[in-house]
Formats: C-alpha cells, sequence, structure tokens
C-alpha cells in the first residue's frame, strides 16, 4: 500500500522490545515531521495525568476488591460501563448534569455490588481462583450483553456539562472537566484510604480479609464485611463514572478496556497501596497520552498493556507492593 | 484387571469408534447442505481450540487468554506466504504453528521465570491478544486496516481453497483427532500428571520434583502449536487475513468452553463445543434479528451456573453418569472390585 | 438436583444435533428456469453484535423499499410477480457473516441478496454469493470491495474514497463561494478499512486541490480521550478538518473540540454516520450544530419517490433516513430495476445468475423510481461492479437537524461555512 | 543413626519486610535419625521448612544437602537430590485421585515402565489400595495426611520434611501414623525431620530434638534434655503448664 506519508513502510516490528526501540527511533529522526516541541510534551503530560487520576479512581473499586479483599473480579470494567449508562439514565432521566448523577448512582451501584455479591462471588469465596474468574468472566459477558439489549449498541451521551470548558496558560490548554474529574479523584482517593488506614470499619475489613477463616470463627460477621467491601469497590465506579459522563459517551464494549486498564494500574502499584494509585494511574496515563501525540494514536493500548507485561515481568510486586 | 475394568474399557473403545465413524460419515449425510457443512466445520473448529486449551488451561491451570493471539499469528503466517509468495498454506501450516510456537517462547518464558501466576497471567495473556491485534494494525507491511485477500480457486489443494466446507470439515476433523491424541496421551504420561499436579497446587507438586516451568512451557508450546496451526486453516476458510482475528472474543470463548467442558477432561471440551457453539448457532439464526446478543446471555448464563454449582464441568458430570452406570451393572453381576473410570 | 441437571444436559445434548443440522433446512426444489411466482430476495445485516445499529436502519430501508416496489406492482417484465424478502442475520464476525450466507442460501434460495454493510463481513459472504452464483448488492462502502474480483458482485453506493473526495471538494467549493481562504488541512480518520479508504481518498483529493495536509493520523475507534490529538491538531494550525469517525468517536471529538475552545474553520466528517446521524444529534444535543458530513444517500432530493420514502421512514423511526437506510432503498430499487430488464432481455429465464448479472451490466437508468432515491442522476455499473456517477452529498446540522447543503444545486439549506464558533 | 551428616543448615535467615522470621538458624541432621523441630507458634518453622526446600529464598546463610550447596534452587531440584516434605495445611491435588496423586510422587525416581509398581508398592505400604479410585478431593483429614505422606514418600527420598502430620488428628489415628513412620524409617531408610505441637509424638518418635523461639534457635538436643531445659520451658512449655 504506497500510501499515508507516516514512514511506517518497512519496519520489521515483532516483538515488543523492538517495537519500544522502534518508538525510540522514531522520536529522534522525525521531530520537526512531527512539529514536536516542549508545549506539546507539557501539554500531553498534563493532559494524561489528569486523565491518569481518573484512572487510578477507576481502579480504586478494583483495588478494595482484589488488592484488599483477594477477589479476583474481571468485570470491573464492565461495572464502571455499567455505572455510566446509569449516569447516563439518571441525567436524561431527571435531566440533571453528570457531575451530579453520583448522588443518584452511588446507592444504586452499591446495592448492585452487594446483590452481585451474595448472588455469585459468595460461592467462589473459598475456591479456587479459576473459578472466580470463571465466574466473573460470565457476569462481564452477561452485563455486556444486557447493556447491548437495553441501550443498544450505539453509543450515548450526556449533554454538555457545566464544568467543561478550557483554561489557557501560554500554548497550553488545560481542560476544566479534567482538572475538576483529576481533583475529585485525588480527594476520593485520599478519603479511602484514609478510611483503611484510620477508622475501625476500615481495620476490620482488612483484618477480615487477611484470615477469612480466622475472622469466620471469630464471629466477625464476615459475610456483611464482605458484601459491604464489594458493595463499596462497585459503588466507587459510580463516582469515576459520573466523572468520565461529563465529557464522554458510553457504549457497551468499553468493559474491557476499562478492565484491563484497572489491573494495568494495579498492577504497577502492588497490593495493598491506595495513595500508590495515583502515580501508577499518572504514569500510564501519561504514557498513553505522550505516546499518542508523539509516535501513532493507535499505539494507546499498546503502550499500556506493554508497561503491564513488562511490569509483571521485572517487578511483579509492583512500585509500591509490599508482597 | 478384572472384568468390569475390561468391559468399561472395550465398551468405551466401541463408542470411541462408532462416534469416529460417525464424523467421518457425516458429510455424506450433510454435504449436499452447505450450511450444515459450514457448521459442522465451525464446531469442530472451535473443539480442536477449547481441547488444544486443556492443555494449558485444563491441566496445568493456568487460565491462558491468549487463543486469539496464536490463531491470530498461524493466520497472519500462512495467508502472508499464500498471498506473498504463493505458498502452500500446507507448509504455512507448519510455519505458523511455529511462529506461534516461537511467540509463545517468547512470551512464555518470561511469565514462568518470574512466576506470574493466576489472575496475572490470564490478564497477561488477554492483554497480549490486543498488543498483537494493535500491533499488526500499525504493521502495514503485513497486516494494516485493510483486509487481505487469499485467491480465490474452487478446488486447489495446494492452495487450500475450495469452493465446498467438505475438506475443510476433514482437515479440522484430522486435528480434532489429533489434538484428542495429544491431550489423552499426555494426560496417561509424566506430563499429564505433573500439569495436573500444577493445575491442583502449584507448591505442593514442586516439592515432589515437578519442574513448573519447564511443564507449563511444553504445555504452552504444544497449545499454541495447536491453535497456530489451525489459525493457518481458519485464513483459507474465511479467505483473507485481517488484524481483527487477534481477537478477544474468540479468546474469551475458546476458555469458556474449555472451563465449561471441565477442565483437565480430555473429552470436555469437545462437548461444551458442541452444545454451546449449536446452541449459539440456534439463537443467532432464529432470535438474531428480534433478540440481540442474546445468545451471549445464554453463554453468561451457562457460565456462571457450571463455574458455580459444577466447577469441574459437563465432561466430570457425563465422567460420573458413566461410572455410576457402570457400577450398577456391576452389582448385578457379582462385582470383584471397583472400576477404573477416567483414565 | 444432580441427576435432574445432568439429565436435562443430556437432552438438550442429543437434542441440539439434529436440531441444527436441520435448522438448515432440506433444500427446496430447484427452480428450473421459467417464470417463478416471486422473487425473493436476502437480507443480511449484523442484527446482532457491535454493528447492529447500522445493521438494523438498513433492514428498516429495505422493507420500505420492498413494499413501494410491490404497490407499484411488482416487475412489471414477470408478469407482476411481486419481491420478497426473507431475513438473515450475520453477526459480527468473519464466521458469522459465512453462516449468514450459507444458511440463508440453502433455506431460501434468493436471486440476489442485499446488505452485510461491514466490509471485513462482505469479503467472507461475498465468497459465498460468488460460489453460489448469488447477486450482492453490497452496502459496504470500502473501496477493496469491489478490487475483489467478484462478477456477482454490484454496489450502487459512492465507495469510501469518493467520500473523502466529496468532503474535501464541499470544503472548497464552500470556502471559494464564501472567499474564505483555507489550505491547511488535518486528516483524521478511524482504524478500520473503511476509515482508511474515506483518508485515501481525502488525502488524493487535498492534494489535487492543492492544500497542505498538516496533520494526518489514524487512532483506534474505540478510544477514550481524544484531548491529545484536539490538541496536537490546534498547534498544527490546521484550517479545516476532514474526519472520518466510527460512530462513537465523533460524540468524543466534537465535545472535545467544543471543551478547548479552540474549532477550526470546519470540521466535516466523511462516511458512514459520524456526525450527522440522528443517534450522534441527539447524544451531542447541541454540540452537534455545524457539523457536516458526507451521506452515500440525498434525503432531500426533491423527488415525489423519495418524499415518500422519507415520510415513511419517519413514520416507522421517528428521524430521517439514516445512511444505511437511504442506501439499500435505492439499492433495492435498482435491483428491481435489473429484474426488469432481465425480463426483457431473457424471457426465458430472467433469474438464472448470469442473466441477471447481464441485465445488471447493461442498466443505465436516468430516470425511475431508483434515480429518483439516488444522490445523482445517473446509475449503470462497470465490470467492477461499481456506479462510475456515484457521489456523496454533504449534510449539516443546522438548528439541531441534519440538511443537505452540497452539492449546491440540491441544497435544502445553505451551508454554514465557515463555523461561527471557529476562534482562529 | 549414623553420623553422617544429611542436612547442614548455616545461619539461614528468611526477612519478611521488616520481620526475622528466620534469624542465623543452624543445626544439622545427621542420617537415619528422627529430628523435632519445635517451637512456639510463630516460632518460624514452617518458614525454616520453605527455605529449605527451597520455595523461599533464604536472605542469608545457607543450606548443604550432602554437602551439596542448596540455597535458593528451585523446589523440585532439591526433590530431585532427595529431599520431600508435607505441608502443614494439606495441600491436596483435589482433581486426582489418590493413587494418581502418588503417582506424581512416584515419577520422581521412576519412568513410565516401572512407574505403577511403585505406586502399588507405596499404596500398600500407606493402606491406601483400598481407597486407590477416591477422589483426593473427598477425602476426610486423616487419609489425606497419609495421601500426602505417601506421595512424598514415593519420591524416594532420602530425607523428609514434615510439617505437622499430626495436627487434627485423633488419638488412634496418631498411634497408627507413629507406627507407620517408625516403620518408614527402618524399612526404606529415610531421615525424618518433624515439625510438631503434639508432644506425645515429638517423645515417642524423636531421637534429637531443636527447638526454635521467634525464628531463633535456643536449644537442641536429646528429648530428655529439651524437656529439662529451663529456657525451653519458658519459651514454651512454661506458657502450657507441663503436665
Amino acid at each position: 500500500m504506497p500510501f499515508f506519508p507516516t514512514g511506517k513502510e518497512g519496519t520489521y516490528i515483532f516483538t515488543p522490545l523492538v517495537f519500544l526501540f522502534y518508538a525510540g527511533n522514531f522520536l529522534i529522526l522525525n521531530p520537526e515531521e512531527r512539529n514536536i516541541n516542549v508545549n506539546t510534551i507539557i501539554q500531553g503530560i498534563l493532559n494524561g495525568s489528569m486523565m491518569g487520576c481518573i484512572y487510578a479512581l477507576i481502579a480504586l473499586g478494583l483495588s478494595i476488591i482484589f488488592g484488599v479483599m483477594n477477589i479476583v473480579n474481571f468485570a470491573h470494567g464492565d461495572f464502571v460501563m455499567l455505572s455510566m449508562y446509569f449516569t447516563f439514565w439518571a441525567g436524561s432521566l431527571f435531566s440533571i448534569d453528570a457531575v451530579a448523577t453520583p448522588f443518584i448512582t452511588f446507592p444504586l451501584l452499591f446495592l448492585f455490588g452487594v446483590v452481585v455479591y451474595f448472588l455469585i462471588i459468595e460461592g467462589t469465596l473459598r475456591q479456587k481462583y479459576v473459578t472466580q474468574i470463571a465466574v466473573t468472566v460470565g457476569l462481564m459477558t452477561l452485563l455486556r450483553a444486557l447493556a447491548q439489549i437495553m441501550w443498544k449498541a450505539q453509543a450515548r451521551a450526556l449533554p454538555y456539562s457545566i464544568i467543561q470548558g478550557s483554561v489557557n496558560i501560554g500554548e497550553i490548554t488545560l481542560m476544566t472537566s479534567r482538572i475538576i474529574s483529576a481533583l475529585v479523584s485525588i480527594a476520593a482517593i485520599f478519603v479511602v484510604a484514609l478510611f483503611f488506614d484510620k477508622t475501625w470499619p476500615g481495620r476490620a475489613i482488612r483484618a477480615a480479609s487477611d484470615d477469612l477463616d480466622a475472622a469466620s470463627l471469630m464471629g466477625v460477621n464476615y459475610r456483611w464485611i464482605y458484601a459491604f467491601s464489594f458493595g463499596l469497590g462497585s459503588a466507587l465506579t459510580a463516582l469515576a463514572g459520573g466523572l468520565l459522563m461529563s465529557f464522554q459517551q458510553v457504549d457497551p464494549t468499553m468493559g474491557l478496556r476499562f478492565g484491563l486498564l484497572s489491573w494495568c494500574i494495579l498492577a504497577l502499584t502492588g497490593m495493598g497501596s491506595i495513595p500508590g494509585l495515583l502515580v501508577s494511574g499518572i504514569i500510564v496515563g501519561s504514557a498513553e497520552s505522550i505516546s499518542m501525540s508523539l509516535w501513532d494514536p493507535r499505539a494507546r493500548s499498546l503502550i499500556i498493556y506493554l508497561i503491564f507485561v513488562l511490569v509483571l515481568w521485572l517487578r511483579p510486586r509492583g512500585i509500591f507492593g509490599r508482597k | 484387571m478384572n472384568t468390569s475394568v475390561n468391559n468399561t474399557w472395550k465398551s468405551s473403545r466401541i463408542l470411541i469408534g462408532i462416534l469416529v465413524l460417525a464424523s467421518l460419515l457425516l458429510p455424506l449425510l450433510f454435504g449436499k447442505n452447505q450450511y450444515n457443512m459450514i457448521l459442522l466445520t465451525t464446531i469442530v473448529l472451535y473443539s480442536v481450540l477449547s481441547t488444544a486449551w486443556n492443555i494449558i488451561g485444563g491441566m496445568a491451570g493456568q487460565l491462558d487468554l491468549a487463543a486469539g493471539a496464536y490463531l491470530g499469528l498461524g493466520a497472519f503466517t500462512s495467508g502472508t506466504l499464500v498471498i506473498r509468495y504463493n505458498i502452500t498454506p500446507w507448509i504455512g501450516m507448519i510455519l505458523g504453528g511455529i511462529v506461534a510456537v516461537a511467540f509463545a517462547l517468547l512470551i512464555g518464558y518470561p511469565l514462568f521465570r518470574f512466576g506470574v501466576r493466576e489472575v496475572w497471567y490470564a490478564l497477561s495473556s488477554s492483554a497480549l491478544v490486543e498488543v498483537l491485534r494493535v500491533a499488526f494494525l500499525m504493521w502495514e507491511d503485513v497486516g494494516g486496516p485493510i483486509e487481505r485477500f487469499i485467491p480465490y480457486h474452487d478446488w486447489s489443494l495446494y492452495h487450500l481453497r475450495f469452493g465446498t466446507y467438505t475438506p475443510f470439515y476433514y482437515i479440522m476433523l484430522f486435528f480434532l483427532f489429533f489434538t484428542l491424541y495429544i491431550n489423552h496421551r499426555i494426560r496417561n504420561r509424566k506430563l499429564g500428571y505433573y500439569l495436573l499436579s500444577l493445575g491442583d497446587n502449584e507448591d505442593a507438586a514442586e516439592v515432589l520434583g515437578v519442574d513448573a516451568r519447564t511443564c507449563k512451557l511444553k504445555a504452552l508450546v504444544i497449545y499454541a502449536f495447536i491453535v497456530g496451526a489451525t489459525g493457518a486453516v481458519y485464513a483459507c476458510l474465511y479467505g483473507f487475513i485481517h488484524p481483527s482475528f487477534f481477537s478477544s472474543p474468540i479468546s474469551l470463548e475458546v476458555a469458556i468452553l474449555g472451563i465449561v467442558g471441565g477442565m483437565g477432561i480430555t473429552y470436555g471440551p469437545l462437548m461444551a463445543s458442541v452444545i454451546l457453539v449449536s446452541a449459539r448457532e440456534i439463537l443467532r439464526a432464529s432470535l438474531g434479528g428480534q433478540m440481540e446478543s442474546f445468545y451471549l446471555i445464554i453463554y453468561a448464563v451457562v457460565l456462571i451456573i457450571i463455574a458455580l454449582f459444577r466447577p469441574k464441568g459437563i465432561g466430570h458430570m457425563f465422567q460420573t453418569a458413566v461410572s455410576r452406570l457402570a457400577e450398577k451393572r456391576n452389582r448385578a453381576v457379582p462385582a470383584t472390585g471397583g472400576n477404573r473410570n477416567g483414565e | 438436583m444432580k441427576k435432574y441437571m445432568f439429565a436435562v444436559l443430556c437432552v438438550l445434548f442429543l437434542l441440539f444435533i439434529p436440531m441444527v443440522l436441520f435448522a438448515g433446512g432440506q433444500p427446496e426444489k430447484e427452480e428450473a428456469g421459467g417464470i417463478p411466482e416471486k422473487v425473493i430476495v436476502g437480507c443480511l445485516e449484523p442484527l446482532t453484535g457491535a454493528h447492529a445499529v447500522f445493521g438494523s436502519e438498513a433492514k428498516i430501508g429495505m422493507e420500505i423499499a420492498v413494499r413501494h416496489i410491490n404497490a407499484a406492482g411488482g416487475i412489471s417484465s414477470l408478469g407482476g410477480i411481486p419481491i420478497e424478502m426473507v431475513v438473515e442475520d450475520c453477526g459480527e464476525n468473519a464466521n458469522s457473516a459465512k453462516l449468514g450466507a450459507e444458511s440463508i442460501i440453502s433455506k431460501h434460495h434468493p436471486a440476489a441478496i442485499l446488505g452485510l454493510y461491514i466490509s471485513r463481513l462482505t469479503v467472507a459472504a461475498s465468497e459465498v454469493t460468488e460460489r453460489e452464483k448469488v447477486i450482492l448488492i453490497a452496502d459496504a462502502l470500502v473501496d477493496n470491495v469491489t478490487a475483489m474480483g467478484r462478477r456477482y458482485l454490484f454496489r450502487p453506493a459512492p465507495k469510501a474514497s469518493q467520500h473523502g473526495v466529496s468532503a474535501v471538494e464541499f470544503v472548497v467549493e464552500a470556502a471559494k463561494q464564501q472567499g474564505v481562504p483555507v489550505s491547511r488541512v488535518a486528516i483524521l480518520n478511524e482504524d478500520s478499512s473503511f476509515g482508511r479508504s474515506n483518508a485515501m481518498g481525502a488525502v488524493d483529493a487535498a492534494l489535487n486541490n492543492g492544500l497542505t495536509v498538516v496533520y494526518q493520523r489514524e487512532y483506534p475507534f474505540d478510544i477514550s480521550d481524544v484531548s491529545s490529538i484536539v490538541t496536537d491538531i490546534t498547534s498544527a494550525k490546521a484550517d479545516f478538518v476532514v474526519h472520518c469517525p466510527y460512530f462513537m468517536d465523533a460524540i468524543l471529538f466534537a465535545n472535545t473540540f467544543r471543551e478547548t475552545g479552540k474549532i477550526p474553520k470546519f470540521i466535516v466528517g466523511m462516511g458512514a454516520c459520524g456526525y450527522t446521524d440522528p443517534e450522534s444529534i441527539q447524544a451531542l444535543s447541541d454540540s452537534s450544530e455545524f457539523y457536516a458530513n458526507t451521506y452515500s444517500y440525498n434525503p432531500a432530493k426533491d423527488t415525489a419517490q423519495n418524499k415518500k420514502f422519507v415520510q415513511d421512514f419517519i413514520a416507522e423511526t421517528g428521524h430521517i433516513p439514516t445512511e444505511a437506510g437511504g442506501m439499500n432503498y435505492y439499492a433495492m430499487w435498482v435491483l428491481a430495476e435489473a429484474l426488469e430488464l432481465s425480463g426483457k432481455l431473457f424471457p426465458d429465464d430472467p433469474l438464472q445468475p448470469d442473466n441477471l448479472r447481464e441485465a445488471f451490466l447493461q442498466l443505465d437508468l436516468t430516470s425511475g423510481p431508483a434515480v429518483d432515491a439516488y444522490p445523482t442522476e445517473q446509475i449503470n455499473f462497470t465490470d467492477t461492479g461499481d456506479n462510475p456517477y456515484a457521489r456523496a452529498t454533504v449534510l449539516q446540522v443546522i438548528g439541531g437537524e441534519s440538511k443537505v447543503v452540497w452539492p449546491f444545486d440540491d441544497a435544502e439549506a445553505a451551508a454554514v461555512f465557515p463555523r461561527p464558533d471557529s476562534t482562529y | 543413626m549414623g553420623d553422617k551428616i544429611i542436612l547442614q543448615t548455616e545461619s539461614v535467615t528468611k526477612k519478611f519486610g521488616n520481620l526475622l522470621a528466620v534469624n542465623k538458624v543452624s543445626f544439622d541432621i545427621f542420617e537415619g535419625e528422627v529430628l523435632g523441630l519445635i517451637g512456639p507458634n510463630g516460632a518460624g518453622k514452617t518458614t525454616l521448612f520453605n527455605t529449605i526446600t527451597g520455595l523461599y529464598q533464604p536472605d542469608g546463610g545457607r543450606v548443604l544437602f550432602n554437602g551439596i550447596d542448596i540455597s535458593g534452587i528451585q523446589p523440585y531440584k532439591v526433590c530431585k537430590l532427595g529431599m520431600s516434605r508435607t505441608f502443614q495445611v494439606t495441600k491436596a491435588f483435589g482433581s486426582m485421585s489418590v493413587s494418581e496423586a502418588v503417582r506424581v510422587g512416584a515419577y520422581n525416581r521412576h519412568g513410565e515402565k516401572n512407574v505403577a509398581e511403585k505406586v502399588d508398592e507405596i499404596l500398600d505400604f500407606f493402606q491406601l489400595s483400598e481407597i486407590r479410585d477416591q477422589k483426593c478431593s473427598d477425602l476426610g483429614l486423616a487419609p489425606l495426611k497419609r495421601v500426602e505422606l505417601a506421595r512424598a514418600a514415593a519420591t524416594d527420598p532420602v530425607l523428609l520434611l514434615l510439617d505437622e502430620a499430626g495436627a487434627g488428628l485423633t488419638a488412634t489415628e496418631m498411634a497408627e501414623l507413629m507406627n507407620m513412620l517408625k516403620v518408614l524409617r527402618e524399612k526404606l531408610n529415610i531421615t525424618l525431620c518433624i515439625v510438631e505441637h503434639v508432644m506425645q509424638m515429638v517423645m515417642g518418635l524423636c531421637d534429637r530434638i531443636v527447638v526454635l523461639d521467634h525464628g531463633v534457635l535456643i536449644a537442641q538436643g536429646l528429648p530428655v534434655e529439651i524437656s529439662r531445659n529451663q529456657s525451653v520451658i519458658e519459651a514454651y512449655l512454661g506458657k502450657r503448664a507441663v503436665k
């Protein structure tokens, strides 16, 4: 195909490592053609970091469900998808702004989480991880199919949100919706971290998850503790959903992307560190954004997954992991 | 060896013989109708994939979600060879398998070396499918967004292109027998026992002298080769190659079939494929227009129910039923001891 | 419980095999030439999965066309026999497309099949139609669909690169008309073969018109954040953007453009739906204003036939015909005309595939219902199955409704050019 | 009891974060003896076992097995050299039958041809022939422990480490187990190292005892000596009121 002046022809790419090498080459060889200057990079890092904070918020729910309670949930991304549809539904039904919907969707998703826990997850607690994966893959497929039936395959979006707008600093444009979302995400992450470190219900959850058998023997009502945590994990996606829907749209297939993304952030962070999510979220977000403007927009998922696989290889317990 | 064992073995041999013969003769019955033939071919194709998955997923307990990656690699290898250099897919099949194996080694060695286990293995394998899809989308020389056609021939053994599906059915059927045989052989040899023990408990297996890394890598290589070779046929069956062959849904489906069929049971995935793939097709053909994505719901519910209540899958249910039947028969005749089903 | 479940599964297992095998049905008796009682036409569209949006709209377009054709007296050269449409789902991958094609052919033996919409599916299914010698009227616009060397494949609609050309030409003409200088263009497309074909056309047209391509990228259709792309376009100082969106990403781009507050002189979409689709307009509400998009169909064409169709379509769905609907409406009419011609040329065996193909090739329509609903004034087919006279129209969202603004002769409303909210 | 040293640990250390789970522990195991390893809960006995068998990497010191440095090598290699173990919390091969589980162990030193013989022999020895076709997941605790012992013994080890083989067993089951271990030692000439809480078993079976407390070796010697050792009584027996 003699087409497209992007200079990709003739380069044989096979292994991931060669890919990275190729990316490096490209940056060095073609700076003029790519219109690259310092502003582009700063802009990319800022955009990416703000998105990264939201990614961290998405991963926060999974961090509670998996990191704290050790339940494998492959359907987490579809929880986010569901929360975005709930946001759309609440927003269009009551004609309120996307950012206001978490007041409605938060309890809904909490309830959803609790119901899912009792119906499906509880039976798998003492079984092999394969069972948990199988069950949650089933849940994922089910949610996706239901969303497709209820809302059809096309994308849904809410009207232009009040938090949308932009701020210009010199050559750099920052979008207010991203800034506000990032700030809310950071706040939410710290509140949840404090909850688990400083309050007794948080510590009780940690204690119960450390030793399921001991907790159930000691009379701690582990069922409700687990149900509550699972509910909390899924309710937090409502917050993420509200923020995302203020500037994005939702379609039934977006679950897998968000799911893998949050697992990637979790792997990068390591077990047990909640504020660490922010750092890895920002790393992933900026890597994504920079690769989009400097290399190729198609490469974004490539970069994310490569980070993921490399982290698993080289540092299986993550940046902040305590093993 | 007592009589009841002999009897069971004899009757299961007869049963296998009948099934093999029936599967060979099916095209005579349905060969006139191309629709039936492609449906049969699809069922057998999925059976091959999920039976191969049984080696790494079912026996070794490594929940591999990268079937699409190896399938795509096989398809692209043989597809590119036949399109560019007019090299027959028969060679492409072998080369496709080899490329898939090379990739599996490249990925699998570090994963197993660094002890990536369980969830993380599943996730990283599913990330690989996406990585490859994007990589081939960007690699304009071989992939790229535009479909590449494999030239059409009415009947060409050399190009593996036919105007009918019957040859593909037989090729896939051969693959299926081969895969089942490999499964069966592994299952009753050292490797099989080692893999099963790894799947059950890796620590316990290792202190019994099981070399976890090598065994898992062996399983991965066998699986990748079969899936890669299948990919070559897949490309010829559909007549084009496209990065969408690196498909997460197909990878998930293969794993689902393997789990529903019963982890580690040789014929489990086969049974699951026959049931679920035909169910999907019936739902698509009959309800497709009215109830979008309905078959996905059936899939999901079956998967959840099986995983929750019968984690050992359809194959295991079948096994227990057979052994119960045999017990009944043994009770009628004075029994001399237990039988050994499932071996 | 255990026993019960097992019994159920056993029964299912035993039932499924014969059910599946006979679901295809026994082949009916072949029509041995002569004039049949009715013409069976297959509608094979993606009715499930990711592309179901397009498929269901296309199906509605075909249904209305069949109603209109039969109400107008069927195929008169065949003694006024009616068209009967049979529907089948082709799913979302090559496997299901092939299954669907085999299934519909073995069950119903249609004289022609319309649909498939996605090029990947068309490629897979056309192998079946080719072997069975069934005419396939494709509505997948990707250029290479007609470059496969399929003998029995025809595509009345303008091909994708034509859309790219039309989008650029529209902007250039409108700029000339308004006296606005445009020289720098950004070209953007999603990473499917459709997006690529569109962009190829657009790049070609841009170079032919002496424009500079200052930004050209392909991005994944499922992208979730486009702020980097939008800011890059801004910093490349593009006068206008030619964009081939998939579907959801159009919403994302429109919102992000508005949010950054840096809007080029014009943003025009090329290819299928994107910016001016009723669903997008609904999802975007006021952000959709002034966006334009090429269209393979002209909903504003001032003919009685077209008005009737638009009316019926609105009655059924509540919105003006989408591209998929319109395209298949005239495609069905083209088929009817071809059948008509075949009946005249080969009265002995009009439905024989080679005869029907010959009729298609000899077709040269400049009037009649098919042309009335067609965006240009002439329909005939080359050997490859394309209509060389096909051309896309451009729709723009003005006041919350999409209006035809180009070609200027057929325009419903004057194009708003450049965008009033443009910031540079 | 021979005086050939079969296993030697030289100031083995294992840390978890800041916690010193095993702190510079050095002791020897002689060929043919039964060594008891005791200590209160959390003394680091299981961690020591895991470090010896290669499941954990030691953070310091080394382990010599028959004079070969095995510190930190993979568990399967340790097994090939002739050391196997059982686990405190049983790690059954749930999807396999009893005979299959034993077969996994038997493959360590036997090829396809004679593995079946070995399996039958081991099953007979551990009185498991009756239940050879039952799934491990269906077994009770006592038979399960026996299966674990059997599959470890099937690897033909020179040294067998038993982690709380007696925990949770009734008195009769305990007596049976002790008998079996005695026969195992005499007939197959296997050296045993036992972690145990049940004093009856430790005192009745062991030739020598090593005591760990908070990751530190505090005493070693004959059972009689240990039961009189003051620091041991304080650290361990003292708390439990010697009966």
